[in-house]
Parts: C-alpha cells; structure tokens; sequence
C-alpha cells in the first residue's frame, strides 16, 4: 500500500501545480484591481534568529525572504508590496510569546511566519488566536489542532506522519520484525517516539531498545552498543543536526554495526550530504530518511520544470555567498506556506482571517508549491500531511538536479 | 587559599555599608532607592494599561517578575553570602508547579499558588543541603549544574509535566483590567514587586537580615555571638526560594505557557548579572540590572535581533570593568565619596555602665576551672597543661609575648577550639565538647585580637549584632542613654571609618550588650591613648564591681593590668609561668624582661 | 561483551582526557590569580575553529603540516587569552570588589558565543580527522580519542615541569598561596597572572585543535565544555594538575557507562550527581589540598 | 642605607604613621619596638613598599624610593619579610627558598653559596627541604622566610616579629643568623616584642607610641629607658 498512493499523487500533484500556477498569474494581473489599499502587507517573521534552535530560523527566513522578494517583485499581493517585521523567539517560549505580543499588538502585523518549533508556536498561539491573525508555523506537534489554533497553519510534517512512514519503511519495506530507536533529546524527535513505538507495533515489529543522546554530543558509542546489545534487525533514529548523524554513522562503523538497516525522520534526508562531510558516505545505502514528494524523483518521471529543482536554483541566485550552509528542504516549505498564504489572500481579496482560513482548508491543494502537494481541511491544518511524505533509500542517491530517489519506484 | 575563598565571601558578601546605617544621609539614600523603585514599578505599570499597550503590560509584568526573582537571589547572595547560579530552577519548579496543578489538574490559581511555593522550597532545600558543605564559587557551579539538569528532568517525566508541549493556561480572568484599570496580575505583580523592593532596603535592618550578614561575613563572630552559620544559610535559603517562588508562581499567568525551554541556564543567569550588574545590596539594583540586561536587548533593541545577545553581554562586561561595584553601587558610592567622613568622637567609658542596675549572677565563686588543658597544632604545642581558674567576679590578666598562646586559650574558651586534653568548666559545666555557639548561650562573651567590626554591617549594626544576641529579657545593663547616643553617633558613621581602637571598645560594648558574665576580651585597649586606657580599666572596674562580671583579658600593657587586674596569669610558649596576684607576679624574674613600657616617657 | 566496556572504557578516558586538559587550563589561571575562567569553554571552541580554518585552507592538512600549526593554533588563542587576562585583571587592581571576574568572565564567553553566532552562523562546523581509524577489539577508534589522550599527558608533563622546575612556574604556582608575601617577595604579581592566561590559552588551544574531529565546534556549545572541565577540576581538586589528569578521564567513563546502562537521558543528572556527591564526601578532590568548603 | 623622613601612612582614611622619621646604616640591627597598634608593622609595610605613603619620604642608598613598589626594591636590594612567617604552604621549603631568587635575579652560583650557608645554620631545612613547607613548625616556616629573604641578598632587610609565634626557644639561632648577615653588610630592621632577645644584637632601637617615634637611641640607652636587660648570648 505505501506504493499505492504516492504515485497517484504526484501525478495529481504536478498537474494540479500547472493549474495553479495559471490560476495565480491571473490573480497577479487582476490583483492591483482588487486591492482596496497600498498600505504594504506586514509579514511577521517569528522565528530563532538565535539560541538552539537557530538553524530552523536561518533556513526559514532564506525560504520567506525569497517568496516574499518574489511576491514583491511580481507586484505584491493584492497591488500591496509585502513588509517582513523580524523578531527573534531565541529559541525560547518566553521571548516568543513577548515578540509575538509585539507583533500583533505594536506592530499590527497582518500575517505571521514562525515559530518553528511547537514548544513555541504553542505558546504563542492564544495571543495570535485572540488576534486573529494568520499564521504559517512549522511545528509537527499534534497538539496544536484547529480548535487551539484556527488561523495557524503548519507546513511541517507532524510527528504521527513522519513516525508513520519511518515505522512503515521498517515493517513494510525491510519487513523487519524488530527494532530499536535512537533519537537526539530535543523536542521535534522526542515528541515522535511514541508515534514511532505505535506504527511498529501495529506493523508487528517489537522495540527492543530506545535511547537519546544530548545535542550535539561527541560520541554515541555508548547509546549504540546497549541498542544493539537487544541486537534489533534495524535501527530507526531521529538526529536532527548533520553533526549528530554524522557521528552516529561513524560510530555505527566504530562498533561494527554499519550493516544494520536505518530509518530516519525528515532531517536524515536534509543533513545526510553535511553529515557525510565526517562520515563515510557508502554507510548510506542503508540509511533511508522520509521525504516531501516535491524532493523526490523516479526513473522516467518527468524531470523538466521541477518544481523544487527551479525554487533550489532560485534560492542560491537569492543567496551566492551562504547557500551552502543553507538546507533548500527547509526553506522549501517555508516558501510554499507564504505561497498558500498569498493565494489565500488574493483569492479571499484581503486578510479577513476567517476567509483566508477557510480558503485554505478547502483549497490549498490548489496552490502551486515546490515540496509537495499540500493539503489542509477543517479538521486538520498540517499542510503536509502523510500524502505529501514517502520514504527515500540513501539520501545521498541524488540525481543531477540534487532530487531523491524513491523508495518506493518500480 | 581557603581563606581567598572565604575572602571571595566577604566580598561577595560585601553590603555597601553606606545604604545601611542608622538614621542619616547614607540611609537616605536607601529610602530614595525604594521610592524611586516603587514609583518606577507603579509608572511602568499603570501607564501601558492606561493606554492599552497589552505587549506593554505583559512584558511589564514580565519584567517586575524577575526583578522580584532577582531581589531574592541578591538576598541570598548579598546577606548569606550564598552564590547560586541556579535560581531559575526555582523560579521556574514553582511555575510549572502553578502549570501542572491550574493546567492539567484544573485546580484554581490561589491553590496553585500554595503549589508553586511549596515546589519552590523543595528546590530551595535541595540547593541548602550542598550549601552546608561547599560554599563560593564550588556551591555555584553545583546550583549551575542543576539549573541545566532541570529543563531535561521536566522533559524526562513528562507524564508529570506533559514534557515538551508545555501546559497552556490561558488565566483570562486574572488577565482581565479590573474597575481601576490595572489587571489583577498587574496588580500582583505591582503589589509583589514593590514589596520586594522594600525587602532588598529592609531586610538588611531586621535581627535576622544582621545575623545573616554577620554569620556570612565572619563566622567565628557569629558564633561567639551564639549564632549558627548553617542554619542562617538554610534560612536564607528558604526565605529566597520563597520569594523567588512568589514571583515564579505569577510567570504562568503572565505568559499564558509553561514549557521546559522557558527555564534553561539563561534565565538563571540573568537573575544573577541582573543583582550584581545593577549594585549588590542596592533597593534600586535589580531594577537597573533588569532593565539594563533584559529590557534593553529584549525590548528596546528587540529590532536587532541576532545582535542581541551580543548588546547583552557587552553591557554586562562594561559595566563590570567601569564599575565594578554596580551602576547604582557606583552611583551611591560616588555619592557618599563626596562627601567628609565624620571623625568618631571618643566614647564616655564612664557613661556606659548605669550605676543603677545590677545583674543577677550564677551562683559558685569559681567561674572558669581549667585543668590540665592541651592543645596541639601539627608540631606546636599551643598550650601546654595548663591548669587555672578564674573567680566570680574578678578581672582576670593573661600575659605573655605574641604566640605564647593567649589567644589560643580563649579560643578553646569560648569552644572555637577542641582541647587534645584537659578540661575546662564553666559555671560548673563542662564546655570542651560545646560548640562555641553553645558556650556563648552559657553567657561567655568574647572579643577579638583583631576586632571583628564588620563592614559589611552599619556602624551601628555592629553594636546591636549585641542587643541582637541578648541572653536574657531583663534590660540592658549598659545605660539605655549611653546605648541612644551611641546609636545617635554611630547612626552617623560609615563603619569604614571607625578607628581600630574604638572598634575593639565598639566590641566589648557589644558583647557587654549581649547579657554574657563571663567577657573573654583579646587585647582590648591596645590602640588606646594612656588618658583613654585610665577611662577604660575603670570600665572594666565598673563591670566588675556594679555589674558583677567576671572578666579575662590578653593585655600588653602592663601598666593597665597592673591598674585592673585582681590577678594575673603569664603565658610563655602555652605553658603558665607564673599565676596569682599582681605584685607577686611582676616580680618574678622570667616575668620582667617579656615586655617593655616607658617608664619614664 | 567485554570488548563493550573496553571501547566505552578507550572513548571515556579520550574524552575525559579534553575535560582533564580544560581543567588544567583552569587550574594555572586559578593558581596565580585565583579566577576560573568561564569564557574557557568559548576558548576551546575556538581551537576547534582554527582546525577548520586550516582545513579549509591547506585541504586536509599532511601530517608534518599538521604537527606545525598545533602551536600555531595554541599561540592564537594564546593571545586571545591575554587580552581576556589583562580586561579581566583591570578592574581588579583598583577595585575593593574583588568578584567582578565572576561576571566579566560570564559576560565574555557570552560576548564570544554571540560573535562566532553572527559571523559563522548556527551551523556547527564538522572537521574530518587526518589520521585513519585505529582498530581495537575487533572494533575501531578515531585517531583523536587517542591523541587527546596523548595531549593530556604531554602537557600535564610539561606543566609539572614548568610549573616545579622553572622559577617562573614556581611563582605563578605560588602566587594565590599568599599573594602580599608574593609581593613582598618582589614578584611581578600582575605579570605573572597574564603568563599564566597565555599558557592556559596555550593548553585549551592546542586542545580545541587536536580534538576538533570529536567534539562541537558551534556558537553554543561552549557551556557544556566548561560544566565538564569543572568537573574534573573540583573531582581532582583544585590547583591539581595530577587530580585533573585521573579525574577528567574518570567523568568521561563515569558519564558513558551511566549512557550506556541506564540511558542518556539521565547523562547530564549523573555527571550532576558526581560532582555533588564529590563534594560532599571530600570538597577538597581527590589530590586537593584546598577544601572547597568553608567552616 | 636607609633613610626615612616625616613618614605618613594609614590604611584607607584612617591614619597610622604619624611623621616617622629614622635611618638604618650599612651593616647595623636596628631594633624597632612599641606594644600592639602602635604602627610598628604599618612603618615596615610602607618602606617595603607594600602602603602607599600619605607624606613624607624614604630614601635607599640615596635614591629616593618613596611610594616605589617591592617590583622594583626587591632586585634594588630592599626586602620585607613580614610577620607569621609566612611561608608559600604548598611549595616544598627548597622551592620556598628558590622563590627569593625570583624577583633579585641571583646568579646560579652566589644562590648555591647562600643556600649553603642557610643549610648551615638551619640544617633542618635541609632535612626537610623536600617537605611541603605547611609541614614545618612556625620557627622552621621563620627561619624558611628569612632563607627566603637571604638568598636574594638585600642591602636592607625588614623583618617583621620574628618572634612571633614561636617558642623562645627557638629564637637564638634566629637572631644569631640576622646578626651574621649583619655582620655581611646588611642593614637590618627588626620589628620585635621580644626586646630582649632583640636587643641582643640590636646596635640601636627605636619606641613607638601610637604611629609616632617616642625613643631613637644606642642599644644601651634604649636598655636604660626601657629598664630591659638584652638577653645574655
């Protein structure tokens, strides 16, 4: 079944994509027409510009700034020119909630990017719900739901969807009967454990270990070897830092270990290139990672006017001298939640937010985004749903435009 | 080196005696600080919510908070001489204690309070336990170490703490303006910091903030005045856990979340530069501090963004390298810099026993009885089997060069130290095994060779340390209008610059205060003008003879032992030479050539 | 099974072996002038960084190559310790406040984490090792676990040359014993205090050099760093290199083997618990002399 | 050698040193007495260098030293030795002694000679001198603190209380050992209680009151005034 559904839709996905992009340049056109002001839309951009969390914020804003430099440079939304107001969450609940105050009681902001983690986007959703103000976070906690936040709307995989996939890869795919779990000890992996445990279980594999390790430690021997002391068929892990995987795969090699299958999160698909900078990259060919069909390819697909393979080109133009240092799968998503938001506004005519939220739930499969096709509804506001993700074997298996290859082609 | 590390203390311990004496200029400056401080916090309040700045109010709010936060962490720092690094840990068990119990569990705010508290204290204990053992910068890297074990315990029992997603409470009605326009939290949180200003000016001024800082400063004085140094600590503990907790439990309100990220190092941290940056022991310090180190890069330069923490720590560095003693220590300190000292006007021995009392006395004509005593440091014998005893009421002389252990044996005495032999009865009672807090409730009161008047107290504060530690209700046997104007005179003083030789008279004063019979005083008239020696063995008269008090005094100065003394003990090299009356022992030959006077100057 | 604890025993006393030497680089500043330097951890960091820096600008340096900007890397950071030395100093010779180091050591390794943020990014930077994986027990370890090992007992034999042998040593060592009979013996108190700075940038940038391809080189990571250089320190006891050198590696150990039986999340509690525990048992350290505690 | 003039000094504001003015010659023990508080150790500590003095002036081999600090007097040939020999505890007594070559520069050869003839008249520092120095006794740390001060050679030598501290004793070899180095060209100025002992091998001796010179006089004089018979030797 994990082969069924994928194909369908990226099919579906990239006509509808042609559509889209149609659709929307009329909109550009008649847009000035419509515009009821001037006034520049005020774009909050709420992310960690420092602390722990800053290399979601570096990325984010790469992804932001380029759409809204597009927006903008298309003749804005609605004929209104798009003003980014930056604040800085420091990684910290406490700072989000005061900048988010800022934003939309001092800055009067008329739609908001960030935060980028659900430690703080749950902390700062009352004070944009009581505002009412639409919201594009990339947080993956299934706590944050419609009724908590009816203007937020999240672009990140959420943990159940990314849990059910890497659980899935193992079950299905390497039809492993056990399995044991190695995750960093920040917030984004530790809230997908249980997810993780419960797709396995269901899948009739048995979790024979889990273990964590501190951001950015510098050896995970020890965590490595009590794993394979229950000497599992295969080892699901969630490193969201290049460092951390690349020092896990080294350490694999160090004990002996580096033919055991792995299964890992999104970010095994991002930082695998850096994290193969300290690792050895043949290690990889057992590693798969979860994917955003946009970064994905199959032999014989279509390969002219990728999406994600332009945006990619687009934002090294938009940045030369750090690109490298940037993670395009990130800023991907980042990009297209501006992009849903723009549509909903030039459709729905304005920032009313209940017309914007209800334009979304039922249309933003509409929208033409480079990681995939995302899809909300009135019961769930995470764009990237399951039907968005599939599993990927050895994310350094790039074609030459850089995209994955499938887990899943024939 | 451990005395660097108990020096570090004293330093760290160091109130600006200025903000701190009895009713003069200095203390003035105290009385602005809380007003201005309180006007500050009522401006700051009332004006965002007169004109609706709700980003306004909550970082307001947000703000006094952590200055009540801070002003407690600087109780503890500034009056226990306590350095913790950890303070977020408390501040943040008690927010998350309001979290689970109002967020989870449905209980109503007021509980959630007595929750918050209660889980303040728990982490305030858990700190005091290591605070009894290590102390300095070792206790603060321990309180470090668990403010970053913190975040991660919240995250590991997270079926307690519903971990990573944090609690959401939204508290409306707390957060909902009231008939005079100010929210109940603003109103807490107004009423809560106000009263922690007032604290940081008056705490310092209550018998225990003294004790505290006595016991911080120098804990062989607090103990001869009967005082236990571990216990203030715990209390210190307790009370800034308290306090710390009570603005803890106003975070949860104030932002409307509680998750485990709010509460790593940082927060800690800043509580710390905000009391040290701003001017340890200063009512106004942990305002400048907060606004220094929190509202300036977080709020007024909130555009910077990414630079942020880099303003952060540039203020911090500057103003520890421009003034090291704080922006308001160095404002006061500049301030009181300018103006004269007072000179100390000699004190009228004569006054300070009012002819009028008279004390009752334990009954037995033997006060001390010491028999056989022995005491070794490594290879020096101290002292050296030496049996005496000293009568009720007579003033007993200990002579004896430097070193031949004069000190040494009151110090067994008063019970600073244990003997390796022998025994010493008080009042018929046996004290070699006493703590020297314990010997002190006996009634033996002490001086020391250096005079242990402690800057870090007011003048007068030196000497009330005394009437602090009153053994009995009975009033003072000093004459209530010597002790008025020498609170009068003192009040005006820096404590600095009192002479040393009116230090020692200030200590004997103050152990005169402290009901004890039994004075043990070390060198007490040196430094004293021949006129003001006349003055003085005629005090030690006076307590002999009005007072009934026995006395033993180290002396030099033959001449005024000879004046005093009933009779006279010689020490050389720890063992007794010679004992008995006066004239007997002045003409024993190994006796005479040991000091020397001008007989003819 | 027991080449588990072997390799755990190998990496534990590797990694201990960097704490060991950060608490060495404590211990010579803390002996003439009684500061622990909490910017340490930031100066260690920054060793690291230059290991990148010389990668991205030899390539993967030779080995000769490699050798020769070892003190290269250690007299940069060495400088950089100087002036750190001489600001943190400032204030102290005309103040009555004798703390302020407390908080001008705080405020620079903040100062320090929010430039390497600004001008590097948050990334961390990732060095690869030059030398290849040596094989033990049937499993393999990086090269750096044991060179770090090899530093530490290189400069611990240097220090206690330095520190016995040579008069200058001999005066930093006694400086914090009794500083006014340090004066009085006409020692050049202040200049002795910078040397010691400069040789504890020594130590902690040849460190951060060797070990870069083990440890995070990142604006945040310092903090870590310097909790576990303390460690050692107050384990050894203080102003004892000999303490630091068995101390370090016995975190190190202490810390996987907790990792590894009980789980990681409770590594960071564990370390926590030896270090109280030490304390209470016998604040002085194992080799200390000075107790921590104060009566 | 030493000379000192209308000397004040205190600590902060308050006053100690009241105008002191006396001189040392080459070669002489000038004994310097007076009870507790009387500026004995402030006088000491400011010629050494270790206060700063208010007024007045102190001039060493004709230069005028005031106000210089013992960075530069130690390897000028002025040493303090202050009070409760004050030892460096964690230094074995042999680096102890290393460390008075430090700041003079003394040359290999002239400190083997000097740790020689220490050896000789202290021969359990020998013993002992690979002992930390926290182990010896207070008149072994006394008698390691003038080592200490010897084998940098001063022209003028301060020594505060000796005595203090120690069992009589111990005291003869001592002061014998001052006298020698006397005898060596040294100027010494001994702060002591112990007049008697002092005045044994003080040529002259000084009385302080109250930060104020009350006596300057020969040994004998001194002896007179004070009624004090030198300790026989």
């Amino acid at each position: 079944m994990a082969r069924s559904y994928n194909r369908a839709n990226i099919f579906n996905w990239s006509r509808r994509a042609l559509l889209g992009a149609v659709a929307i340049g009329a909109l550009g056109i008649s847009g000035p027409l419509l515009a009821q002001s001037n006034e520049p839309i005020k774009l909050g951009l709420l992310i960690s510009h420092t602390g722990g969390d800053a290399i979601s914020g570096l990325n984010g804003k790469a992804g932001v700034t380029l759409a809204v430099d597009e927006i903008n440079k298309a003749g804005g939304i609605l004929g209104r020119q798009v003003e980014i107001v930056a604040a800085d969450d420091q990684s910290d609940p406490t700072a989000a909630v005061n900048e988010a105050r800022r934003l939309s009681s001092q800055e009067k902001v008329d739609l908001v990017f960030g935060p980028q983690s659900s430690q703080r986007t749950l902390a700062v959703l009352p004070v944009f719900t009581d505002a009412k103000i639409p919201q594009i976070s990339t947080s993956g906690s299934l706590e944050i739901t419609p009724q908590k936040g009816p203007y937020n709307f999240s672009v990140q995989a959420n943990a159940d969807a990314q849990g059910y996939h890497m659980a899935h890869y193992v079950t299905d795919v390497l039809k492993a009967k056990t399995a044991a779990i190695l995750t960093d000890n920040g917030a984004q992996a530790l809230s997908g454990v249980p997810y993780i445990k419960k797709y396995l279980e269901e899948g009739g594999a048995t979790v024979t270990g889990v273990q964590e390790f501190p951001f950015r430690s510098e050896d995970k021997t020890a965590q490595l070897l009590s794993l394979k002391s229950g000497n599992p068929d295969s080892l699901v892990i969630w490193a969201n830092t290049p460092e951390d995987l690349g020092v896990l795969m080294n350490n694999l090699a160090d004990i002996g270990w580096d033919d055991v299958p792995l299964s890992g999160p999104n970010a095994t698909v991002m930082q695998a290139a850096s994290a193969a900078k300290i690792a050895d990259p043949n290690q990889f060919d057992k590693v798969a990672g979860v994917a955003y069909v946009g970064w994905t390819y199959c032999p014989g697909d279509d390969m002219t006017k990728n999406p994600f393979v332009e945006f990619k080109e687009r934002l090294k133009a938009a940045n030369p001298s750090n690109y490298d240092s940037l993670l395009p799968t990130i800023s991907g998503y980042a990009y297209d939640g501006i992009m849903v938001m723009k549509a909903a506004m030039e459709a729905t005519g304005g920032t009313d937010p209940e017309e914007i939220k209800t334009w979304i739930e039922n249309n933003a499969d509409k929208v033409a985004t480079v990681s995939g096709p995302m899809k909300a509804s009135a019961e769930s506001h995470f764009l990237a749903g399951r039907e968005v993700l599939t599993p990927i074997l050895n994310p350094l298996d790039v074609n030459e435009q850089g995209l994955f290859k499938r887990a899943d082609c024939k | 080196m451990t005395s660097k590390i108990s020096t570090g203390e004293h330093m760290i311990a160091a109130r600006p005696s200025t903000a701190r004496t009895g009713p003069s200029i200095l203390d003035r400056s105290a009385k602005i600080q809380v007003v201005i401080g309180i006007a500050i916090l009522v401006v700051a309040t009332v004006v965002p919510s007169a004109l609706g700045l709700s980003y306004w109010i909550g970082v307001i709010n947000l703000a006094t908070i952590y200055i009540v936060a801070s002003v407690f962490m600087g109780l503890l720092l500034v009056d226990a001489g306590q350095v913790s690094f950890g303070h977020g840990a408390v501040f943040g068990a008690a927010a998350y204690a309001v979290g689970v119990a109002c967020g989870m569990h449905g209980f109503s705010f007021p509980v959630g309070i007595l929750f918050g508290v209660a889980a303040a204290l728990v982490i305030g204990i858990l700190f005091a336990l290591p605070a009894l053992r290590v102390q300095w910068f070792y206790l603060g890297f321990v309180t470090l170490s668990a403010a970053m074990v913190f975040p991660q315990m919240l995250f590991a029992f997270d079926s307690l703490t519903n971990g990573l997603n944090g609690i959401s409470i939204p508290f409306t009605a707390l957060n909902t303006p009231t008939a005079i326009g100010l929210s109940i939290l603003s109103i807490l949180s107004l009423v809560l910091g106000s009263l922690a200003i007032l604290t940081s000016a008056i705490f310092p001024k209550t018998k225990l903030g003294r004790r505290m800082r006595v016991a911080a400063a120098s804990p062989e004085a607090a103990q001869s005045l009967g005082i236990s140094p571990g216990r203030m600590r715990f209390t210190a503990f307790m009370i800034a856990s308290f306090g710390t907790g009570l603005a803890g439990v106003l975070y949860p309100p104030t932002v409307g979340f509680v998750s485990p990220n709010a509460f790593h190092l940082d927060i800690s941290i800043l509580f710390f530069f905000a009391v040290i940056v701003g001017g340890k022991g200063q009512p106004l310090g942990t305002i400048a501090g907060i606004t220094l180190l929190y509202m300036l890069p977080n709020v007024f330069l909130a555009q910077l963004v990414e630079y942020r923490p880099l303003v952060y720590g540039l203020v911090a560095f500057l103003v520890m390298l421009l003034m090291p003693s704080g922006i308001i220590g160095g404002i006061v300190r500049w301030l009181t810099l300018r103006q004269k000292p007072q000179a100390m006007p000699a004190l009228q021995f004569s006054q300070i026993v009012d002819a009028t009392q008279s004390a009752k006395h334990p009954v037995g004509d033997i006060a001390i009885e010491i028999e056989g005593l022995r005491k070794v440091f490594g290879n020096v014998v101290a002292i050296n089997n030496v049996s005496m005893n000293v009568r009720r009421g007579e003033i007993h002389g200990l002579v004896g060069a430097n070193g031949s252990g004069k000190t040494s044996l009151l110090n067994v005495l008063n019970g600073f130290t244990n003997s390796d032999a022998g025994s010493v009865k008080v009042n018929g009672k046996e004290i070699t095994s006493l703590k020297a807090r314990d010997v002190a409730h006996l009634g033996v009161g002490r001086t020391f060779q250096t005079p242990r008047i402690l800057e870090q107290l007011g003048a007068w504060d030196n000497v009330q340390i005394g009437l602090d530690a009153k053994l009995s209700p009975n009033p003072t046997r000093v004459s209530p209008a010597f002790v008025d104007s020498l609170r009068d005179t003192l009040g005006r003083l820096r404590t600095e610059s009192i002479p040393h030789g009116q230090r020692r008279l200030l200590e004997v004063i103050r152990v005169i205060l402290t009901d004890a019979d039994i004075l043990l005083l070390d060198e007490p008239a040196a430094g004293l003008s021949p006129e003001e020696r006349v003055a003085f063995a005629g005090l030690l008269r006076d307590l002999r003879d009005k007072l009934g008090l026995t006395i033993v005094f180290v002396e030099h100065d033959l001449d005024l032992v000879a004046r005093v003394a009933d009779r006279v003990t010689v020490l050389e090299s720890g063992a007794v030479i010679a004992s008995g009356d006066v004239a007997s022992v002045w003409e024993n030959p190994r006796v005479k050539p040991l000091f020397v006077t001008v007989r003819h100057a | 099974m027991w080449q588990e604890y072997a390799i755990i025993l190998i990496r534990g006393i590797g990694l201990g072996s960097v704490y060991a030497l950060i608490a060495m680089s404590f211990n010579i500043v803390k002996v003439s002038s009684g500061i622990l330097n909490f910017a340490q951890g930031n100066m260690f960091v920054l060793g690291g960084m230059l290991a990148y820096a010389a990668v991205a600008l030899f390539g993967q340096p030779s080995f000769i190559v490699w050798l020769l900007l070892i003190p290269v890397a250690a007299i940069i950071i060495a400088v950089v310790l100087l002036i750190q030395g001489y600001l943190t100093l400032l204030p102290l010779s005309y103040s009555d406040d004798q703390q302020s180091w407390l908080i001008t050591t705080m405020a620079v390794s903040i100062i320090i984490g929010a430039v390497l943020l600004l001008v590097q990014g948050p990334n961390a930077l990732m060095v690869r090792s030059i030398f290849p994986n040596v094989p033990l027990f049937g499993m393999r370890v990086p090269a750096p676990f044991l060179l770090a090992i090899g530093l530490a007992v290189f400069w611990y034999v240097v220090l206690q040359w330095f520190l016995s042998k040579t008069l200058t040593g001999l005066a930093i060592s006694a400086l914090w014993q009794d500083p006014v009979a340090g004066r009085a013996a006409g020692l050049k108190v202040r200049r002795l205090q910078l040397l010691a700075f400069g040789l504890s940038g020594l130590i902690i940038g040849s460190t951060g050099f060797v070990a870069a391809p083990i440890i995070t080189i990142a604006s945040d990571s310092a903090v870590a760093y310097v909790l576990n250089g303390f460690v050692a320190l107050v384990i050894g006891g203080v102003a004892s290199n000999t303490g630091a050198l068995i101390a370090g590696p016995l975190v190190g150990v202490a810390a996987m083997l907790a990792t590894f039986k009980i789980g990681g999340e409770f590594q960071g509690l564990v370390s926590m618990l030896i270090l109280v525990g030490i304390l209470l048992i016998r604040p002085e350290g194992i080799f200390g002399s000075t107790a921590a505690r104060r009566v | 050698m030493l000379e000192v003039s209308g000397l004040c000094a205190g600590y902060g504001r308050l006053p100690v040193l009241r105008d002191v003015s006396f001189s040392a010659a080459e070669g002489e023990i000038l004994l310097i007495a007076g009870e507790n508080g009387a500026g004995k150790t402030t006088l000491l500590q400011t010629i050494g260098g270790l206060i700063k003095p208010t007024a007045g002036s102190i001039r060493f081999e004709g230069r005028d030293v005031t106000g210089a600090t013992p960075e530069d007097l130690v390897p000028r040939g002025l040493r303090l030795v202050l009070d409760g020999h004050r030892v460096f505890p964690e230094l074995s007594v042999f680096d102890n002694i290393r460390l008075g070559a430090v700041a003079s520069k003394t040359g290999k050869v002239a400190f083997d000679t000097a740790v020689d003839q220490i050896f000789e008249v202290f021969p359990i520092l020998k013993q002992k001198a690979n002992d930390k120095a926290r182990s010896l006794s207070g008149g072994q740390q006394q008698m390691l603190t003038l080592s200490q001060a010897f084998v940098s050679q001063p022209k003028v030598l301060l020594c505060d209380e000796p005595s203090l501290g120690l069992a009589m004793a111990l005291m003869p070899p001592i002061m014998n050992f001052l006298r020698s180095w006397a005898k060596s060209g040294t100027a010494v100025v001994i702060v002591e209680q112990h007049v008697q002992l002092a005045l044994a091998v003080a040529a002259r001796g000084l009385l302080m009151q109250r930060g104020s010179v009350v006596f300057d006089g020969t040994a004998d004089e001194f002896a007179a005034e004070t009624g004090i018979i030198a300790a026989p030797h």
